[in-house]
């Protein structure tokens, strides 16, 4: 997919990760129910749907409904896990997301399905690169972008236990495991990929493993990068990105999104605390015509992409 | 991660005004239809005058849409539902949410004339610190089920509640209210599809139907006439009931799930401000403070009742 | 302030297929209503054609929905819409909205069978930096209306498109073509409550009922029926008609306004990848696509045809 | 108001300079319509109904309906100007505002009425701090909060000329005059208000009469505060932020709304071209009961406020 991703590499659609998570939770916790608009294969919850039937409550195409439906259900004692495109889910029910949701602290877990630019070639209406820069400001409201389908198992488990609501990235463009089996999410917490001294690579979601790319061919250049993965958006780890300020000349942060959905995060978290200079990878208009892989490329969030913004940074 | 500052309500006493609410409770037990009606009435009188002195203290309120619907307030919470302040946490209580949230100090009236909040709390209506929101919160109320006041969103959140009763195999009935002009909005009838099409018997839709929205008539605005084909056309069993005739609301609530397989949906008649003369089906009074004559004029007439 | 960083596409020629579209422009003037009907046919199995082609040279596609609404699609720019390429900034041109938007292809190929495209534009489809997205963009396309894609979107652009040419007393009539789950979302009863009420006759919704949406039939998702029931109580004129008969379309586009004061709903029946044998009425095929024998053998039928 | 406020000052709701401005302009413009949803009391559109009748579109209580419409009478040669409450326009019509305004690029304007916490006691359902977070981020629209009548007026009447979306606030809790009557709004641009060389105070909307109340409490401690009113949040005059950036000691910003507004958006033009401490002032929350008047207090977007903000950056 990106021309810095070693071959080698198994890389999954998180999407599996997903749907067996589920399944798994709901075989333990009778009240799990999942939600959908007319997106059971989109969500790959076919295996849910036979396991469960009827607690898989599928509204149709009416995403406003959706999320209504699922802040009742957990009136009602239900966990729904509202799973939808990111696009629809947060786009066309916004204002659910901030009242019913967030604003009533429903226990309630919101999953964007097939985020960023995952589908490609479908155009901007189907993207959902402004979901982290809309949501992450929404105040109650958890917001998560794991990175491999371990982080995307943990996120999902934390969240079914946690009584508030959640946001959760799905993500369907291919990416390796960036986790160890033995990986533990925490939430708020950002996660040292790799230590560094010259400069910090700050990635989340899909983006995450594109950055150890970067430090790769950076280290070659005898730069020393430290690479944090972000998988909560909001809260911030504020004090992980303080330490970054201080300890390195500055911070690049990418997303397969807005730059202002972690880069504006970090911007903000620092302008008050630790002011440092920073380099943003990332979307920064409505996409053209193109593939996924193709839209990356275009938008440099790649490890050549993400490695020139570091370099240009530390104005090497 | 903190939705809200929490903090303690500090309430200014002269702000507001001492009237307060006798507290009549639950229709009693074994009472007979006429008991039940008269007390209904009679609840419905205090809860109005308390509704008035408190947008009067606060200087804000949405009076007409909270008199259209006072009536059927004060019948689903003093006899039909199921529900005491005992039962929160019960999960077979029957659910109420009020979608159009704009009414809120007649729901919080309503609350404290059922004994789920203290009616000396009724004071702090719109004060800084309030539990007491203009719109109904969750967050705010034990007793309020859903957070409202965007229209729309009730009627969605309440197919969900009925969706996990059946689910669950509970009697319980969720109820729901939502004005007229309400009906404009999509979602509702993206929920009314889906409550037909999965028969949520044990839901009842209630329609505050006043005719009136916020700036003009609803027929002058996005009209919904036929507004019980179209329930009809999206799966309902329509009911049409007078909205201020407790004993015929009564009797419909009672009567809840009205056609097995088939959500409920009752069109109660109602006149915005009613029964107050000058208020009553006139759309000026949809969010207007009455002056301190106007209050004396208004309470006179429910006196008179 | 760029909505989009503007750049020439850059088409890899080896990715896409040579096949060409033969282009046969409008129904002639004068033509007789068989002349016409047969003219539409070969129109629409050429375009079939060439969809089928772009599907399976971009490996993308919605081929299901685009075989059913070509029918449609093909009648109105050949015959039904007074637009051409020479009108497109006449302000009385007659306006079309496809608001399911995952059928570009069938647009494309219908626009450029009609001349509002190069039909060799059409090897560009889906391929970086291409004005063909796969869902139809107006700042890509000058003859493309309204930007669609998310799903009940069109139909409320289109009733503000009719409702400008009621303001200016404009003769121009506005055809929206929606899904039958499309009609799940509740904007677009929000704007069919609108277009009843302001009496917008110049406005023809069509809806391509297939009975398919994306992952299971409607009825078993979430059935509209009584679909016409709905659509006369939100105050439409409704006509039922074969979607893949020419001559019935032709009909009842040429009809519109059906009834002054009222728009006109055409629940036009169809199939979901109409007329191939296997992907015929088949859920399977909304976005799958096909392989090289497949593709093969589906130009076959077509050939048949 | 604001305990700040010279008690001399005249308040002015904004929402009469918007009837009066597009009244006039719909004189001159015959493609001129207005659409609401039910909002002509609350937009104070009665004297423009009784004028042009027909030309006031009420599609009733339907958000994503009244956005939809507006776009296609931009498509059929009309110039929307389509008027609601700020927090429903958005939030209930957010991927209509994503799609068939700036997606689309279509000319039309997009007027949200009595935003931030305009609605006082009517709760966060009702309240609109979320808008210039949320719209800002959003390619191909341009984002612009007034702070008095003459430049409500002066933007409304740039918008009806200009050629693509526009998202424009019109303030309801009350605001003095701020800018000359000779003033001329410019797109994109920030206003000099005060000059000054210690630490800059840059504010929108209904915060910058307050940000130089802050600058005349300053002063009286012989703090310099050098005052820019920002209009436009997207596209942001980036320039003036660099060079307070470079001139000052760092920059509070003061707004009626979430503080990843504008905010936001010069953390983050600031991170890439001259970072510098910041100071934030604005919701922080979803707001307690309360009038208007008294938040603004509880968030401290008030002289005072702004003033306490700027010393604590100074270190004073
Ligand atoms: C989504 C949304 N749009 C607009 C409003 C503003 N609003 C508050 S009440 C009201 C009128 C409601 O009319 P109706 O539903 O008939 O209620 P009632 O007549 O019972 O007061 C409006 C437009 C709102 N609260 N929510
Ligand atoms: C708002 C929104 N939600 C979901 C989707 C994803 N989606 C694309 S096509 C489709 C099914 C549409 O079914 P229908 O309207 O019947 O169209 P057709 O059968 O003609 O393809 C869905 C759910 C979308 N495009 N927009
Ligand atoms: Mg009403
Ligand atoms: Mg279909």
């Amino acid at each position: 997919m990106s021309t810095t991703t070693a071959p080698a590499q198994v890389l999954h659609d998180c999407r599996d990760a997903w749907v067996a998570t589920l399944i798994e939770l709901a075989e333990a916790d009778p009240r799990i129910v999942a939600v959908v608009n007319d997106s059971v294969g989109s969500s790959k919850l076919g295996p849910f749907q036979d396991r469960f039937g009827q607690r898989l409550v599928n509204v149709g195409i009416a995403e406003q409904d959706m999320v209504g439906v699922g802040a009742g259900l957990a009136n009602g004692g239900k966990v729904p896990f509202v799973s939808a495109a990111a696009c629809f889910l947060t786009a066309r029910a916004m204002e659910q997301v901030k009242v019913d949701a967030a604003y009533s602290q429903h226990h309630m877990v919101l999953v964007g399905q097939s985020p960023g630019m995952a589908y490609g070639e479908l155009g901007p209406t189907h993207h959902s690169i402004e979901d982290l820069a809309w949501l992450r400001v929404i105040p109650g409201l958890t917001v998560i972008a794991p990175c491999d389908p371990i982080e995307t198992a943990q996120a999902l488990r934390w969240a079914a236990a946690h009584h508030g609501p959640v946001f959760i990235r799905v993500a369907r463009m291919g990416v390796p495991d960036v986790n160890a089996a033995d990986y533990e999410f925490v939430p708020g917490k950002a996660v040292l990929l790799r230590p560094g001294s010259d400069v910090t690579l700050a990635a989340t979601g899909t983006a995450v493993h594109r950055a150890l790319d970067a430090a790769a061919l950076l280290a070659a250049e005898g730069i020393d990068a430290r690479v944090l993965s972000v998988p909560t958006i909001s809260p911030l780890d504020t004090e992980a990105f303080v330490a970054a300020a201080r300890e390195t000349a500055g911070i690049v942060t990418a997303e397969e999104a807005l730059t202002s959905g972690l880069g504006g995060a970090v911007a903000e978290a620092l302008a008050t605390r630790h002011p440092a200079p920073m380099r943003f990878i990332g979307a920064t208009t409505f996409a053209p015509t193109g593939s996924v892989g193709w839209l990356m490329e275009h938008f440099g969030i790649t490890g050549t992409g993400i490695a020139a913004a570091a370099k240009d940074l530390l104005g090497r | 991660m903190t939705v809200e500052e929490d903090l303690v309500p500090q309430v200014d006493p002269d702000a507001v005004p001492s009237d307060t609410l006798t507290v009549l409770g639950r229709v009693p037990e074994g009472a007979t239809r006429e008991e039940a009606v008269a007390h209904l009435a009679e609840a419905a009188r205090l809860v109005r005058r308390r509704d008035l002195q408190m947008v009067r203290a606060a200087g804000l309120g949405h009076i007409g849409g909270e008199f259209s619907v006072i009536d059927v307030l004060v019948t689903l919470y003093l006899h039909a539902m199921n529900v005491t302040p005992e039962r929160l946490d019960d999960p077979d209580r029957d659910r109420f949410i009020l979608s159009k949230g704009h009414a809120a100090a007649a729901l919080y009236t309503t609350l404290a004339m059922a004994g789920f909040l203290p009616q000396d709390q009724l004071r702090t209506f719109m004060q800084p610190l309030s539990m007491l929101n203009g719109h109904p919160a969750r967050t705010k109320i034990a007793a309020v089920e859903a957070s409202t006041g965007p229209l729309g969103h009730g009627l969605p959140i309440a197919v969900g509640t009925a969706f996990a009763g059946k689910l669950d195999g509970s009697p319980r009935r969720t109820f729901v209210v939502t004005g007229d002009g309400e009906l404009q909005e999509g979602s509702n009838w993206e929920a009314l599809m889906t409550a037909g099409n999965h028969g949520l018997d044990h839901l009842c839709v209630v329609i505050d139907r006043n005719r009136l929205q916020q700036g003009a008539r609803v027929e002058d605005t996005n009209d919904l006439e036929p507004l019980a084909d179209k329930l009809r056309a999206f799966g309902m069993e329509v009911v049409e009931v007078s909205g201020h005739d407790h004993g015929a609301l009564l009797d419909v609530f009672a009567a809840v799930p009205a056609r097995s397989g088939k959500p409920t949906a009752v069109i109660a008649n109602t006149m915005k401000g009613h029964p107050i003369s000058f208020m009553s089906d006139n759309v000026a009074w949809h969010h207007k403070v009455p002056s301190a004559d106007q209050v004396d004029q208004a309470l006179a007439e429910l006196e008179a009742k």
